[in-house]
């Protein structure tokens, strides 16, 4: 069956990790690997510039992580269990960082979770969100 | 012969493993999700399999992206556990079974399931949260098991038929097994969550509530739904309900609902648990 | 609309990659094995393809035993050389072809081939030691290539039908490919051959030509020969002639012979080698 | 379908790697595979016993490894293409490796594959052969 890529682009707010993208991310995904061991993680807080400039990433790549901007790590072909590994080297938890990828504040994401997680309503479709 | 006595599901939400470690279940935000497991964690311990095929997916914990197979199995003696990035979980080591899983992987490439077999395997949340959730916190886990990861975070990942149809053949392999084994098929992952972009937090409980419903009753139909379904009405990490599938064929055609749970939110989660048990003559 | 234009079958025996790169090719034991090469790279030349798929086995070259893909396809921009015990063989990187590996690699997993997708990859004598009989021996290989490692190694293999029906679903996927390249696809290895025990440099060939005559002619009654047959027969290594179906299944109906060649011994190996083209409107 | 270790056992004189082989033959193929690497090989030359004692394989897979005893190899679970960077290490091909598990020299070895390699009548069966 003919692959389709794009089959996802009308999911709002949304970054599907296919094996393109796989592609397009797999040294960002591999530097997000490196960070299992303590070590390495210790060494990339230390001096975050040097350590990334170990890794074959583009510039793009390195900023977005300097930044801490998850998006933008989606977009350039990281998968979010990889980028875990970033946040996770600071302790940070899954709720902390994803939240930062929307518009609301850590508070805000934490308060929509507790009263039932955001509504699906008005979500299915970019379409129909008139964002396409 | 060895039989399947029982199917599994269970969300395996990793801050559930890390309120465990911590000692936080009693908190106000945990104690309702953990209360839902009292059932399971009794029945569990009146139902003790002597091995269990845990169904999950690796979280970039051990597989990075050099290699990710579709379907793979752990045919080891035992399985480490990963460092996810916070240190290993402080749980037991996992043992495996090492005499069924090379049956069952060998039985599965001889029935073309183009399997990996994996010697050697860190297992990660996907599959030590589940057994937190089932066996609480024992010095040594109660059960062997042999881990089956798939691969559900790469489109494409294996198709709904895909899965329910490695169920089926898993239970045949475990049904021609030379040894008198309890075997249990836990699928894991899910519910509806989605962890990445503007839309995360998305929670679509009446729809796990559904695909609960059609799991139990309507496998068959079940199989055909497009894994764009799930990642628009459960969220781009829903996608690993089709773990669920390969739990529910090895049940068998009819089964029975021993249990049930739903609860809102874990983390970002939406956690749902099942118990079955094939029905008699099924 | 790319296409399969071609399919070559042959030999990949490791010393002939050691007599090449030593410049021995012109020695009495090596030349009448070579010269029943040089019709095929005069071909080649006039036939050289944008991307040749090579069906190989790893020989505990790249592949431990940590992990064992059953199918596997290396999706990366290069492909580095192994060193094999020997050092590197001294021949050009193999360039991959991510763009259709990629879209090759999705279409199987969504016709429920359970892949293992490959982002690194080094590849062995099963995979160069073809490529420098197709193509002597270039500063830069004039194909890109896309690796498919198979296990043939360890049982159980894939079977027959498998081997055949993945070949099928590669010509599919292929030709639904938007781009417009000249393909081919490669099955190495065999032919009788068994490189350890007591019954150690079997050779049998007659059945190696029937072999070729029921590739050519009878492929959906040769996908049901066992395993165990091969390995009487052709010798325990012999096995890896099951790759050659992935090959002939690419090929669609009917095929025109457009060469043949049978030479005995090289090191412990019958060698056989085949280039076969689709019939049109087959 | 249920797998049959055994219908490879009335094959004379052939060890057929199986999955279950592959599970006992675990750390003696690894070992091999560490001999990938030039400075491992040297290394292993260089003292053996303490190489192989770095591996936590069964004394009697050492003891057929310091005395390039395939047979027992393979009988331990090692596999030939994992058993040839033994032989690979210290340059020797494989047909001067696989010709001692025969019971000929490597010269009567060569000389029958240049005459068309082992015929196969006689070989089909241990039972035929009485070995059963
Ligand atoms: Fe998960
Ligand atoms: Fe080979």
């Amino acid at each position: 069956m003919k692959p389709d890529f794009h089959q996802f682009d009308d999911i709002p707010g949304t970054t599907i990790f296919t094996i393109e993208k796989a592609r397009a991310g797999f040294h960002l995904n591999q530097f997000c690997m490196s960070l299992r061991s303590a070590e390495n993680r210790e060494r990339f807080l230390a001096d975050q510039r040097t350590y990334l400039d170990e890794w074959e990433m583009t510039e793009e790549q390195k900023q977005a992580v300097i930044d801490r901007d998850f998006q933008k790590m989606l977009d350039t072909g990281g998968n979010v269990y990889f980028l875990s590994k970033i946040f996770a080297s600071e302790g940070l938890s899954y709720v902390q960082a994803v939240s930062t990828m929307t518009d609301m504040t850590t508070e805000q994401y934490q308060a929509m979770m507790l009263a039932g997680g955001r509504n699906l309503e008005g979500w299915r479709s970019k379409k129909e969100r008139g964002e396409a | 012969m060895a039989r399947i006595s029982a199917g599994i599901a269970t969300s395996h939400v990793p801050a559930v493993g890390a309120a465990i470690d911590m000692g936080r279940t009693d908190e106000d935000y945990w104690k309702p999700m953990f209360d839902g497991y009292e059932f399971s964690k009794q029945w569990m311990r009146e139902n003790t399999p002597d091995v269990a095929i845990i169904v999950y997916n690796d979280h970039a914990s051990y597989f990075g992206m050099e290699i990710m197979p579709t379907f793979a199995m752990g045919i080891a003696d035992s399985f480490a556990i990963c460092d996810e990035g916070y240190g290993p979980r402080p749980v037991p080591v996992v043992e495996g079974a090492p005499e069924l899983a090379t049956h069952l992987a060998a039985s599965l490439i001889l029935d073309d399931f183009d399997m990996t077999v994996l010697n050697v395997l860190e297992v990660d949340h996907g599959l030590t949260v589940p057994m937190s959730l089932m066996f609480g916190t024992p010095d040594k886990w109660p059960t062997k098991v042999i881990p089956l990861p798939v691969n559900v975070v790469m489109y494409p990942q294996p198709s709904g038929e895909r899965c329910l149809s490695i169920g089926k053949a898993i239970r045949r392999a475990v049904e021609q097994f030379d040894g008198d084994l309890d075997v249990q098929v836990w699928g894991t992952g899910g519910m509806s969550h989605q962890i990445q972009g503007a839309r995360a937090g998305l929670i679509n409980l009446p729809w796990d509530k559904q695909f609960m419903d059609d799991l139990i009753n309507e496998p068959e139909v079940l199989q055909y739904k497009p894994h764009l379904e799930y990642m628009v009405e459960a969220g781009s990490e829903g996608v690993e309900l089709i773990m669920w599938l390969i739990m529910r064929g090895a049940l068998g055609e009819h089964v029975d609902e021993v249990y049930r749970f739903n609860h809102v939110p874990a983390s970002n989660t939406s956690v749902g648990h099942l118990i079955l048990t094939p029905k008699e003559h099924s």
